[in-house]
């Protein structure tokens, strides 16, 4: 009998606990299968880890309760008109209290028809395009910095480099990547830079041979541009094989994976502008630092995290607080929260606008710039290297 | 040395493997009147056969092409068995939907093991430099390997016996019956041998750029614009006519956005198609 | 007369039913996934008019969808007309869009046609990404305060709802009403033997380019009213050629030719696929079972559902159109 | 008066072969005129060229005193020419009767669907189809659908009918129930101008024959006159048999 003991004393403890404890359901769906695959994943999993802290500690305590985390999520395709009926399941039949945007801004625009239509808070993240604050919603948070802060960091650095450079613009045809490289280009003539070459290429471009050519007979020396991961790495390893002789070249959002290393020497020298690095060391207000938040993560998905899984963690953090300073899971309450919310976390510092025109926006958060670079045992590792208050390692200029 | 210079070269060397796999297309076109829809989900198992072959034996990739080929023609006699051999016969409408159920089963079995995450076959082979502009290895290397395949596959058709049935049943299917050509036999072969051809031009591919399982997709359509432009049944045809594919993007990329360039492309093959109902190169007779 | 037939009874009810339960039960979840339902209905009935009566394989149908969201948001967004007569005028171009580009292609016969069909569908994205007035690639996107002017959001999505099920009434409408006219008697003899017809005195080229424009217009008018409750709209999910080629799965499915058999094949197709997408264990895999079950109907019941259920029950074809 | 039908002076070619050469000839009201000539003589390009299947490249064909040179064959047929197939074309999965209903339907008169099925039963009683009206065309015998093909062009409601080959492949009984009908058709007011290679039916129904060969008229004129013209017999010299039925004729 004595041995029963023990596992009855559980159960009944589990029993008990779960009946104090209740379940908060967030909802949101991914990219498991379609074009946005690779960086849909990273997002994900930063929810992941968030959650499994989160209820390892007993939950968000809030108003007096304690709310275990549940999340329910579905396969989005990469496909808008699925996002919409998968946001309407979440909300209508899962009921989800709140919820997470897919990945890519032309999906999260797609869900937040929805879930403005319904008066449920989303965060989003993984979408940095700014135009969808415009349309004017109430319950869309952005974490990401918008698109049109993403190259202005570059184009300062490069400033001090070579203030002459003729640079060529080369870019995704894509919601996202158009968001941040029109206000880059009006942002680079207003510098004085000479913009020799820009031309967009179709999202599923694998063979940029044509694109390259015309780079070449441009004679640019700088290139910005990109989108997400397949067509950036691509674009990094043909240059490489085209041997351009290029002294910069800064990639959207596909450097930051840790696939980036598979490039081989095609991805020494790259740039990417970051949402967040590992080494960047906010002192954080709330929540995990930033090299605890990295070793947990590395320690559960066996490989760093990008930031896309940061921006996933820290959009669980941020609602968990708004939660617990509302103290109450009511929607227009937390929204209240997130309103006054002006806070640094190991991602950075957050604050959305309030202001009616472009209410969600986020206007907080500031980029920084990591470049892949070679350390002395010759292994690729991923340098911040603006702003300069920030780095760990100097800037490689020019490449070759 | 120009950009339109080296575009062209670009064009022309990236075209041979545009005809390549146009040639596996047309071949069972021509042959036996089936427009085959798992040609691009064959060229996307091609790059993933060139990959996993790779992993396993990192040699020289392009000695990878021999196992990739007689595998191809066991895939290919395996989905001739699935999808067309119960069709023949019947209208063109169900062997075209019967290649694409089996076009969405390979592409679902494949997104379920591979995802939709872009692979790469990482082998680099040194390219030759001009000027500003450098060829790459592994272009120079494809181009050769397609032009070397369609040539055999010319020898095989017009010099071996079972080449010569192959073109007497695409003639006249039952006067080669009649002649104890058993046209099953035949079909199945041509079948297996268009297979062969489209997964080899996926494996070159798989050397030049990243792919995802999804990746066939944009090669079917350029061949369906290669084999329109060569008529049905001429393997040279539709190698010639996909070096003539990608001279024109070449030639004209430097001129225009990249981004026009489908609207270029889909709208001469839809205005060839209406004005040439037979090909280009095929002479029209009334 | 149409009123005659238990059919066209069937489709009013069924849409009236469609129309009314979710609204009834104000279960809004159910009504988001009978708009894909309707959706996949007006996309395989009016497939149908090509495939099923005129035997035209149109592999680039989800063209006319696609224009009629382009030209609907435009009109709608930009232009700030109201949603009624955007998506009608979304209709009317797209068919006379179809007119002119019909004469062309529809020289082409057999799988030449089908060929011609994806060339137009891939030319037309290129063509709508590097558009400007459409937003490029980026596409167009709703303000919430259009929604303001239907009487907020969820107005407006009911709204939307009842217009998408009177496009999908309508749409099957067309399909019987064309079945049992005269017009439709000169589509089928096309469908059989387009040079027979001719000598018989049916000017195919006329009747071929009249319903391949027929068949554009209700798909652009559902099209205008789906990417205005979409909120947006690019060239990647306007022109998807794997919804074309869905919707020729929904009508073999269903059986080509037949009123019933195509909106039964859009109906069910849709429906599987919500419920493979959504189940966990099954969602790595809808396509192969997709797949498979069309590979089933081609190779052992090409009439479809219908065509079974003829089989078994032959005083079926009397009712069942 | 003026001929039902005028062909003059037509030609065509496909390719590097002369189908037809500068044929002329014309066609009554009432009046049935049979075509004859070894196989290839280019029979049935001249229909083809007079129903506007083919564009001639010379030569003009009028029809009722209208000119149809470049009509196509849909408008020949609402002037009134309609015409049988030699290999038959039926529309494989409609019913006996629809494919009937489509000739009445789009023919002459252009009726509406309900008229156009009332004419179509009478022309599925004339040829003798009435019990089949509601099978498939498809599992219809050879001779039902030759049959089938006739009542179609009959439904048309045509002033003259083109029959191309209706008896051939027909046994004895089926020919002359065959026969039958074409002589029912002419009674009812009919012209027909019709391809045959059975010389005893044709040799019987015709009222006058033109003969084709190598795409050039040999001759013209009553059975029994062209039956005994030299150049017709040796244009024949290929194919004995016929030449013997010729020759059994006189």
């Amino acid at each position: 009998m004595k041995r029963l003991v023990l596992p009855i004393f559980l159960v009944v403890a589990l029993f008990v606990t779960t009946g104090f404890a209740q379940n908060l359901t967030l909802g949101f769906t991914a990219s498991n299968t379609g074009a946005m695959n690779v960086d849909s994943l990273e997002q994900k999993r930063g929810f992941e880890l968030w959650r499994d802290q989160v209820n390892a500690a007993g939950g968000i305590k809030a108003g007096g309760k304690s709310y275990k985390v549940q999340f329910v999520s579905y396969d989005d395709e990469s496909n808008p008109k699925r996002v919409q009926q998968l946001y309407s399941r979440l909300i209508l039949q899962d009921k989800a209290d709140f919820l997470f945007s897919p990945y890519s801004s032309s999906l999260t625009a797609t869900a937040a028809i929805v879930t403005e239509q319904y008066e449920k808070i989303m965060l989003t993240t993984g979408a940095a395009e700014g135009k969808t604050y415009t349309l004017g919603n109430h319950y869309l948070f952005q974490m990401f910095t918008p698109g049109a802060e993403y190259l202005k960091g570059v184009l300062d650095m490069l400033k001090t480099k070579d203030p002459k450079a003729a640079i060529a613009f080369v870019y995704e045809d894509a919601s996202f990547s158009v968001s941040v490289v029109n206000p880059a280009k009006e942002y680079a003539q207003k510098l004085g830079f000479n913009v020799a070459f820009s031309e967009a290429y179709a999202p599923n471009t694998t063979d940029f041979s044509a694109i390259i050519d015309k780079v070449i007979a441009s004679k640019s020396t700088i290139l910005l541009g990109g989108g997400h991961y397949a067509d950036g790495s691509t674009l990094a390893k043909q240059l490489y094989e085209h041997k351009v002789q290029l002294k910069m070249i800064t990639l959207l959002v596909a450097p930051d994976s840790d696939k980036w290393t598979e490039l081989g020497d095609a991805a020494v020298g790259v740039i990417v502008p970051s949402q967040w690095e590992p080494q960047s060391a906010f002192k954080p207000q709330y929540g995990p630092s930033g090299a605890d938040f990295a070793k947990a993560y590395t320690a559960k998905f066996n490989a760093p995290p990008s930031y896309e899984s940061a921006g996933g963690y820290a959009s669980g953090l941020i609602l968990q607080r708004a939660i617990e300073q509302a103290g109450s899971t009511d929607s227009a309450k937390v929204a209240a929260a997130l309103n006054a919310t002006d806070i640094t976390t190991f991602y950075g510092r957050s604050k959305f606008a309030t202001e009616a025109n472009q209410h969600g926006l986020q206007v907080g958060h500031a980029m920084v710039l990591a470049q892949w670079q070679k350390d002395k045992s010759g292994k690729l590792v991923k340098q911040v290297v603006w702003p300069l208050a920030a780095k760990s390692a100097n800037l490689v200029y020019p490449i070759h | 040395m120009s950009g339109i210079l080296a575009s062209m070269i670009d064009g022309l060397l990236i075209g041979s493997v545009y005809g390549l796999a146009a040639m596996g297309l047309s071949l069972i076109w021509g042959v036996m009147d089936v427009i085959n829809l798992t040609h691009g989900s064959v060229i996307a198992l091609g790059m993933f056969g060139m990959y996993i072959l790779f992993a396993a034996f990192p040699v020289n990739a392009y000695f990878l092409l021999l196992p990739i080929l007689v595998a191809g023609l066991l895939l290919g006699l395996v989905i001739y068995w699935i999808s067309v051999h119960w069709v023949i016969g019947r209208s063109q409408l169900s062997s075209l939907l019967s290649t694409f159920a089996v076009n969405m089963m390979i592409i679902g079995i494949g997104t379920a093991i591979w995802s939709t995450s872009p692979y790469n076959v990482n082998f680099t082979l040194r390219g030759f430099t001009v000027g500003a502009y450098t060829f790459t290895g592994n272009h120079i290397a494809a181009a050769t390997a397609a032009v070397i395949i369609a040539l055999a596959l010319e020898l095989f058709l017009y010099r071996t016996r079972p080449g010569k049935a192959i073109r007497a049943v695409a003639d006249n299917r039952e006067a080669a019956e009649l002649m104890g050509i058993s046209s099953t036999m035949v079909l199945a072969l041509a079948f297996a041998i268009g297979i062969a051809l489209a997964a080899s031009s996926g494996a070159l591919v798989s050397t030049l750029f990243p792919f995802t399982i999804l990746s066939g997709a944009g090669y079917q359509m350029k061949s369906f614009v290669v084999t329109v432009l060569a008529g049905l049944g001429k393997p040279l045809g539709a190698l010639a006519a996909g070096v003539l594919l990608g001279l024109l993007e070449g030639a004209v990329t430097p001129f225009i956005a990249v981004s026009w360039i489908p609207l270029i492309e889909f709208g001469l093959f839809v205005v060839v198609l209406v004005a040439f109902p037979k090909g280009i190169f095929t002479r029209a007779t009334a | 007369m149409i009123l005659r037939r238990p059919v066209f009874w069937l489709i009013l009810i069924f849409a009236a039913l469609m129309a009314f339960i979710p609204f009834h039960a104000n279960d809004v979840s159910m009504r988001e996934d009978l708009i894909l339902v309707a959706i996949a209905v007006i996309l395989a009935s009016n497939l149908n008019l090509m495939i099923g009566y005129t035997g035209y394989v149109n592999f680039g149908h989800i063209v006319f969808y696609g224009l009629g969201g382009y030209v609907g948001l435009y009109l709608a967004t930009v232009r700030n007309w109201n949603l009624v007569p955007a998506s009608l005028a979304a209709g009317v171009v797209v068919s006379l869009f179809a007119l002119m580009l019909g004469m062309g292609i529809l020289r082409l016969r057999g799988a030449y046609f089908a060929l011609a069909t994806i060339g137009v569908l891939l030319a037309v994205q290129s063509f709508v990404a590097n558009f400007d007035p459409w937003g490029r690639s980026t596409g167009l996107y709703v303000d919430f305060s259009a929604y303001e002017r239907l009487g907020g959001a969820r107005h407006a999505l009911w709204m939307t709802y009842f217009l998408v099920i009177g496009v999908m009434a309508l749409s099957m409408i067309l399909s019987l009403g064309i079945k049992i006219s005269k017009f439709g008697l000169g589509l089928f003899a096309i469908r059989e033997d387009e040079d027979a017809a001719v000598v018989l005195g049916v000017n195919t080229t006329v009747f071929k380019a009249i319903i391949y424009s027929v068949s554009a217009f209700l798909p652009a008018v559902a099209g205008a009213l789906m990417f205005y409750k979409n909120g947006m709209i690019d060239p990647s999910i306007a022109f998807e050629f794997m919804l074309s080629l869905e919707g020729i799965v929904m009508l073999m499915l269903g059986g080509k030719g037949t009123v019933v058999g195509a909106a039964l094949g859009g109906g069910l197709y849709e429906k599987l696929r919500s419920y493979l997408l959504t189940s966990p264990k099954l969602s790595n895999f809808q396509l192969v079972i997709a797949g498979g079950l069309l590979l089933l109907v081609v190779l052992f019941a090409p009439g479809g559902l219908i065509g079974w259920l003829y089989r078994l029950v032959p005083r079926a074809r009397k009712v069942i159109e | 008066m003026t001929p039902l039908l005028e062909v003059s002076g037509v030609s065509k070619r496909f390719g590097g072969l002369l189908a037809v050469s500068d044929v002329s000839f014309s066609l009554g009201e009432r009046e049935i005129l049979g075509l004859i000539g070894p196989n290839g003589a280019g029979k049935t390009t001249l229909f083809n060229v007079v129903n506007g299947v083919y564009k001639g490249d010379k030569g003009t064909v009028k029809f009722a005193g209208e000119d149809i040179t470049k009509c196509s064959p849909n408008q020949v047929v609402h002037l009134g020419l309609a015409r049988t197939h030699q290999i038959v074309k039926p529309l494989q999965d409609m019913t006996v009767l629809e494919n009937v209903t489509v000739g009445a339907c789009f023919g002459r008169e252009y009726l509406a669907l309900k008229p156009a099925r009332k004419v179509a039963l009478e022309v599925l009683e004339r040829v003798g189809l009435a019990k089949s009206a509601e099978m498939s065309a498809r599992s219809l015998t050879i001779a039902g659908k030759k049959r089938l093909e006739v009542a179609r062009a009959l439904a048309a409601r045509p002033k003259l009918l083109l029959l191309d080959e209706v008896l051939a492949g027909l046994n004895p009984t089926e020919i002359t129930h065959m026969i039958g009908i074409v002589r029912d058709i002419r009674d009812s007011g009919i012209s027909v101008f019709m391809i045959e290679h059975v010389m005893q039916a044709i040799m019987s129904l015709s009222d006058r024959i033109v003969v084709l060969s190598f795409g050039q008229k040999l001759a013209e004129g009553r059975p029994e006159e062209v039956a005994r013209d030299p150049q017709v017999i040796e244009a024949y010299l290929g194919d004995p048999d016929i030449a013997e039925k010729l020759k059994e004729n006189n």
